[in-house]
């Protein structure tokens, strides 16, 4: 049984090298004949399943320590099945491969685990990592479901975690440099409380000058949007109160004329329109993570509902988006990442990863690709991979990347400097031209003398 | 005005996936879990077809037979061997709505597709904005359904599927074959679903879970109509098409709470009249 | 002797059609009445309504003077009044002995279940195949172990919905013994039978019915020369099906 | 529920039990011996296996052949199809996971209690209304309230984390019974010594492995003396045929409602101990794929039959989670293609083998071959143990 297999798997491998260059759908009409007969004999590959070379290291990046000490495992995980757990893997090889590649400090070996994007398995990851891969840190994560699933698992493997993929602001939730959470860092995205404040600051601050003045909230139900739009309500009214002063009391707050929601799989929002526009809305902002943003924006580009559509739509940070949408004025921002120098990294970065993989990353692939980074610098620094060492290392964290110059508060989360425009990725929008490209229009620092166009149908005084 | 327009192009795309639906249960006894599959069929082939740059008549064309040739294979692989065990059919299709969900993950992985419409841009009826595919696709479901209704009673072939429908012993008496005829039915019940699913696909969005929802839709609506009946079918996608705008326009937050009001309709129906608006008396 | 199960003004209407109506009548402990009627003349109904298993819409149905309408039908049966079915109802998957224990374990009954039952199995003459799968008896197997799952419930009454419908002349034979050994032990019977002939054997009392009401009521031989009956009978006698 | 089954089973010579001593006195008796084969062994198992992350997994397996038993003793055993068991199974781990959020100060236990206890509520809710349906019916009504448990959660996303679910809920090593059982067995398998060297890891894995493998035995194994006793030939006549249950004297309310009640109350058990192992709830553990698994799951093993989704259960998740992602790494980049390949397989097994995989192997186990083959009832007919 044991030989039959073997042979099976060795059948299958020669398959795939022969396939590799035909159509996909050839390549996967052939698999797809061989699952059953695997399935059959997958019993069979208990023994062997742990000899036999990981599968989920298939990817990884300059396995072998050539040259000098110890190699830096390092497991990575996110669902391999959507865009944004894609974008964590490949910006975690991608910063591997580079560092290899220089030579400094330690070489750096990815072990990827797909989590589904489902917590349990996502757990199983942490687990697999600590118990089998016996890896020295973790980075990565999509969703908040799925960060706050492991973070339990993180404390008890003592295992520096650098998330990348969650905005939670429970991530990092009684999180110190002494307690059982001292494990956790985030270095991206941006808290959601930290990017509510900034788009409060830019409605009130720059629409106001565009000339709209009433305002309209549509959002995704989902837990991520809950203290984002709670933010949003008592902010916009009222900026300085709600900021404490961070936002100054001479900037006035705008009119709210109405809240709405949708659920992540809706695919109609005329109501939502409807009820918006006929409260007065001039400008409707939009918070969704989810593919539901591609609906969403194809609809208003098609309806025409009189009002102009900005915010969070993490879907309309991809490239196809616009294809499918024509989305033309929909402001998008403050989550996503462009092609732009924000810091020194940022273009280095998207060049690279396009050459790569042929497309653009997403946020959470420039986080984890800053995460590796940071890891590396941090074990550097310290000269040692055991995890108390690498935490403190962590902490001193202080360093330019793709989205800014990185710094950890005493929670662990990562922080932009307030008084440098470059410094944070949260300060970014961008807005959808007519030919399909995203120009940056804020801030005016990045925005290389384009500016805000009133989309089709919407008129400003 | 909003929920009437919208509510009676709902209605109309609801009721074709609902039609085939009950088509087999009224004919064949057969509660077919894998109905919604057929909706993914039909949107997932037409899609793959436009993919390879074929017309979009052809891909259309291409996603309902594609769908009819499934539920062709199903009734024959699959249905036949266990046509008489109620329980064991309901697990079985349910089965094969995972396979396909499976299959369908696997060629086009979990991310959500778009197919481009016959028409694009927006369409104003009775003072309401639309989009002009939303319109197409409820024009189009609303000539096929009142197409198959007429089939249904003014043919012979139309007569012999209801008589099977009406008792199954009797009407092999007068020389149908019930099994050819459920055949038939559930080709062309698939046929339907698969229709709405190449129909809805340019404003809706293709997923490998697209199978559940017009699932437990026509699930509900012929449970509500009452299994097996035609014009209760019909009436029963009129009351939740419209429901369902009218709690979108009318209630706070209605898009999110559509879904209980529906389950909560649903359960009242099977608690207080089980056989459903039109049904006969429950089996 | 003292009257065991009473009619009174039995009802059953079904939108329009009155299936059964104002029947009246008792049966005597000990008694074995046959009833008859062609199809469609109300009994299977009437039987529905003896036992519980339908609600007539007017009218009482009392045993020992106790009514049996406001009961749940597991009541009734346990308050003794069991019943066959004209289709016979098994429990396929189940082995034969595991039939009959199902009404001992409902029952309550104390002491070994298997012992008891293979008693009760033994009474129809169905011991030998109390390990078989019930989906492989044949007709007349399943007729007696219809009839012992009946008896398990420990009836003072039992009920049989066309014990012979589809048997062989043989099989009805060696039912009849049967049956007729339940009456020696003690058993009330009420049995409802198109073959006449079998039935008359059986019974020493006859109920006719057509059309839901009783049209005869008394000794066999009379009975089935009642010119009403014999009207009723040629003017639609069927062989043995009756819608259930 | 018609006995349609009847035409299904082909005619067999029969064996009528003749030639056997006292055959009658092992009718209602699967083999205890190979019943107890599988708790031994899962037991002793971490002493040969140093794997964690295997041991893990089979604790996740063995909290869904709680999941997949609870579901038969209604499902299986009565007939009446749960399409929504996910309902039951996320109300136990929810209340319990609301519990370690905003009662932290209650205990484990009395959480584990809670949690029994709202299933078995809802349960009764769902059962009532459910009691005259059938089939179908039933099907969508169970679906349609797993459905709106999940609408639910969105609504009141403040308390229960919406997508995001609740992390944080207490875990068994915080329970001072689960703790307890999990460290005496680690110390009875493994050795005190051996245990002590462990980090707090490997505690948490081995306390969850044997935590989860007790409260199996004994729910499972309940459900077995249930399902083989007098009680459970009730049930399995109700799945056979209402109309002659009802007249054989059943009190068919009592019974169909008390196995909806029992099936509930054992899931939200599992469920709240699912929560407490995970130390996390999120919506997976309500929706449809979990109701739509666990379907998969008893089907393939053997629905009404108790051990059929038992041990299914161990089969599939362990195949889903660990051996198919290291046989080969085609469902490493496929996962989806892990639960196609079971729905297939399904498929077929239904069509060739409807009673499942496990009922028949267990029968040729025991002993009894060719003769009762065709006999409908496996366990019933099963046995052959020495007395």
């Amino acid at each position: 049984m044991e030989n039959v297999g073997l042979g099976v798997v060795a059948w299958v491998t020669t398959a795939r090298g022969w396939y590799e260059g035909e159509h996909m759908l050839r390549k996967k009409w052939a698999v797809a004949c061989t699952v059953v007969a695997m399935s059959a004999l997958a019993a069979c590959g208990e023994s062997g399943g742990d000899v036999a070379s990981d599968p989920t290291t298939g990817a990884s990046a300059g396995a072998s320590a050539a040259g000098s000490g110890e190699t830096f495992k390092i497991g990575v995980f996110g669902p391999e099945q959507i865009p944004q757990g894609e974008d964590v893997r490949d910006g975690a090889l991608l910063a591997a491969k580079e560092l290899n590649a220089k030579g400094e400090g330690p070489q750096v070996e990815i072990v990827f685990c797909d989590s589904e994007a489902k917590p349990e398995k996502a757990i199983a990851c942490i687990t697999k990592f600590a118990q089998q891969d016996k890896v020295q840190a973790i980075s990565g994560g999509f969703s908040s479901a799925e960060t706050l699933a492991i973070l339990d698992t993180v404390k008890r493997a003592k295992l520096p975690y650098v998330s990348a993929g969650a905005a939670a602001p429970d991530v990092v939730k009684g999180v110190d440099s002494t307690g059982p959470g001292k494990y956790i860092f985030r270095i991206g995205p941006v808290n959601s409380l930290n990017l509510a404040a900034d788009m409060c600051l830019t409605v009130t601050t720059k629409l106001t000058k565009e000339g709209f003045s009433k305002f309209g909230i549509l959002h995704e139900d989902a837990a991520f949007a809950l203290p984002l739009v709670e933010f949003l309500n008592a902010c916009l009214p009222n900026p300085s109160a709600a900021t404490k002063g961070a936002i100054p009391a001479a900037v006035k707050g705008v009119e709210l004329v109405g809240t709405e929601k949708h659920t992540p799989a809706a695919t109609d929002f005329s109501a939502q329109f409807k009820s918006l526009k006929d409260k007065g809305a001039d400008f409707v902002i939009e918070v969704n993570s989810t593919q539901v943003g591609i609906q969403l924006g194809k609809q208003w580009a098609t309806l025409k509902p009189g009002f102009a559509l900005g915010g969070i739509n993490v879907s309309g940070q991809s490239s196809a988006y616009f294809d499918v949408t024509k989305a033309v004025g929909e402001l998008n921002g403050p989550a996503g990442i462009v092609r732009a120098a924000v810091s020194e990294k940022t273009i280095p970065f998207f060049d690279a990863f396009m050459a790569e993989y042929k497309r653009d990353p997403l946020y959470n692939g420039a986080a984890t690709y800053d995460g590796i980074y940071a890891l590396h610098e941090a074990a550097a620094r310290a000269g040692a991979l055991d995890a108390d060492t690498l935490v403190t290392e962590l902490e001193k964290t202080d360093r330019v990347g793709v989205s800014g110059v990185e710094k950890f508060n005493e929670q662990h989360d990562v922080i932009y400097s307030a008084t440098d425009p470059k410094a944070g990725l949260s300060l970014l929008y961008f807005q959808y031209q007519a030919d399909g490209s995203k120009k940056i229009v804020y801030p005016e620092s990045l925005a290389d003398g384009n500016t805000y166009q009133a989309p089709p149908g919407v008129t400003l005084p | 005005m909003d929920v009437l327009v919208q509510g009676a192009l709902t209605s109309a795309v609801i009721a074709l996936v609902a039609l085939g639906f009950s088509l087999v249960y009224g004919v064949g006894g057969i509660v077919n879990l894998a109905h919604g599959s057929f909706f993914m069929i039909g949107a997932y082939s037409a899609y793959a077809m436009s993919e390879t740059g074929a017309p979009l008549l052809v891909s259309a064309v291409v996603g309902v037979l594609a769908a009819t040739l499934a539920g062709v294979l199903l009734e024959r692989l699959v249905i036949t061997p266990i046509r008489h065990q109620e329980v064991a059919v309901l697990i079985a299709t349910l089965a094969v709505a995972i396979l396909v969900q499976s299959g369908v993950q696997f060629f086009y992985g979990g991310l959500e597709r778009q197919l481009p419409g016959f028409v694009s841009g927006a369409v104003t009826v009775f003072g309401v904005t639309l989009q002009q595919t939303r319109v197409l696709a409820g024009l189009v479901a609303l000539v096929t359904i009142v197409t198959v209704l007429l089939v249904l009673t003014r043919t012979p072939t139309g007569r012999m599927v209801r008589a099977v429908a009406q008792d199954e012993e009797a009407s092999r008496l007068i020389g149908v074959r019930p099994e050819r005829v459920t055949l038939y039915v559930l080709a062309i019940g698939a046929g339907l679903a698969g229709l709405a699913g190449v129909l809805t696909a340019p404003y809706g969005v293709l997923t490998p879970t697209m199978w559940l929802l017009p699932l437990t839709q026509a699930f509900a609506i012929v449970i509500l109509g009452g299994l097996g009946s035609i014009p209760g079918t019909v009436l029963a996608s009129v009351v939740v098409g419209f429901l369902d705008r009218f709690v979108a326009f009318n209630v706070k937050d209605g898009d999110i709470k559509v879904g209980l009001v529906t389950v909560a309709v649903i359960l009242a129906t099977l608690v207080l009249r089980p056989q459903g608006f039109l049904g006969k008396v429950a089996r | 002797m003292s009257v065991l199960l009473e009619a009174d003004a039995v009802t059953r209407r079904f939108g329009g059609l009155t299936a059964v109506n104002e029947v009246t009548f008792s049966v005597e402990e000990g008694a074995a009445v046959g009833l008859i009627g062609a199809n469609g003349a109300g009994k299977t109904t009437l039987f529905n309504c003896l036992t519980g298993f339908d609600k007539p819409t007017s009218g009482d149905v009392r045993l020992r003077g106790k009514s049996l309408l406001k009961m749940a039908r597991h009541k009734v049966v346990k308050s003794g009044v069991a019943r066959t079915f004209q289709i016979v109802k098994p429990f396929p998957d189940l082995p034969v002995l595991a039939n009959v224990m199902v009404p001992l374990i409902a029952g309550g009954t104390k002491g070994d279940l298997r012992v008891q039952a293979m008693g009760v199995l033994d009474r129809v003459g169905l011991a030998h195949r109390a390990a078989s799968p019930s989906s492989q008896l044949s007709e007349g197997d399943l007729k007696r172990l219809e009839m012992a799952r009946a008896l398990a419930t420990k009836p003072q009454l039992l009920l049989l919905d066309e014990p012979f419908a589809g048997l062989s002349v043989a099989e009805i034979g060696v039912l009849s013994d049967t049956i007729r050994q339940l009456r020696a032990d003690g058993t009330t019977l009420i049995v409802v039978e198109h073959k006449i002939g079998s039935l008359l054997q059986l019974v020493e009392r006859v109920v006719a019915m057509d059309q839901g009401a009783v049209i005869a009521d008394g000794e066999p031989q009379a009975v089935m020369r009642d010119p009403a009956v014999v009207t009723a009978y040629l003017g639609g006698e069927a062989t043995t099906h009756e819608q259930h | 529920m018609t006995s349609t089954k009847v035409a299904e089973q082909p005619a067999a010579p029969s064996d009528g039990g003749s030639g056997r001593p006292s055959p009658l006195k092992r009718l209602l008796r699967p083999n205890p011996l190979i019943l107890l084969a599988l708790p031994i062994v899962l037991l002793y198992l971490p002493r040969f296996v140093d794997n964690t992350t295997l041991l893990q997994q089979i604790a996740v397996a063995t909290i869904f052949v709680m999941f997949a038993a609870s579901w038969d003793i209604l499902s299986g055993y009565t007939g009446q199809v749960n399409f929504g068991h996910a309902a039951f199974i996320g109300t136990g781990a929810y209340t319990v996971a609301l519990l370690s959020k905003y009662q932290p100060d209650v205990s484990n236990e009395l959480a584990l209690l809670a949690a029994v206890g709202a299933a078995a509520l809802l349960g009764l809710l769902i059962g009532i209304p459910c009691l005259r349906l059938k089939g179908p019916y039933l099907a969508l009504a169970t679906l349609s309230v797993a459905g709106a448990l999940v609408q639910l959660t969105f609504i009141f996303k403040t308390q229960t984390g919406g997508e995001d679910g609740i992390a944080g809920v207490k875990t068994v090593i915080d329970g001072s019974l689960t703790n307890t059982i999990g460290e005496g067995l680690s110390k009875l398998v493994l050795g005190p010594l051996t245990f002590s060297g462990l980090g707090g890891f490997d505690q948490y894995i081995y306390v969850s492995y044997f935590v989860t493998l007790v409260f199996m035995v004994v729910m499972v194994g309940g459900l077995m003396l249930l399902g083989y006793g007098k009680r459970g030939l009730v049930l399995r006549s109700i799945q056979q045929d209402e109309l002659a249950a009802e007249a054989a004297g059943v009190p068919l309310t009592r019974y169909k409602l008390g196995a909806f009640v029992l099936s509930a109350a054992c899931a939200g058990l599992a469920g709240g101990l699912y929560a407490q192992v995970r130390g996390t709830v999120a919506l997976d553990l309500l929706a449809v794929d979990l109701s739509l698994l666990i379907i998969i799951i008893a089907a393939f093993g053997g629905a009404g039959s108790i051990i059929g989704p038992a041990i299914g259960a161990y089969v599939v998740v362990l195949l889903q989670n660990y051996y198919l992602d290291r046989a080969t790494d085609l469902f490493v980049e496929h996962p989806e293609l892990k639960i196609g390949t079971f729905a297939l397989l399904l498929i077929i097994v239904l069509i060739v083998q409807p009673r499942g995989i496990v009922p028949p192997l267990l029968q040729r186990l025991s002993g009894r071959g060719s003769a009762t083959r065709a006999a409908g009832a496996t366990m019933v007919e099963g046995g052959g143990a020495k007395p």
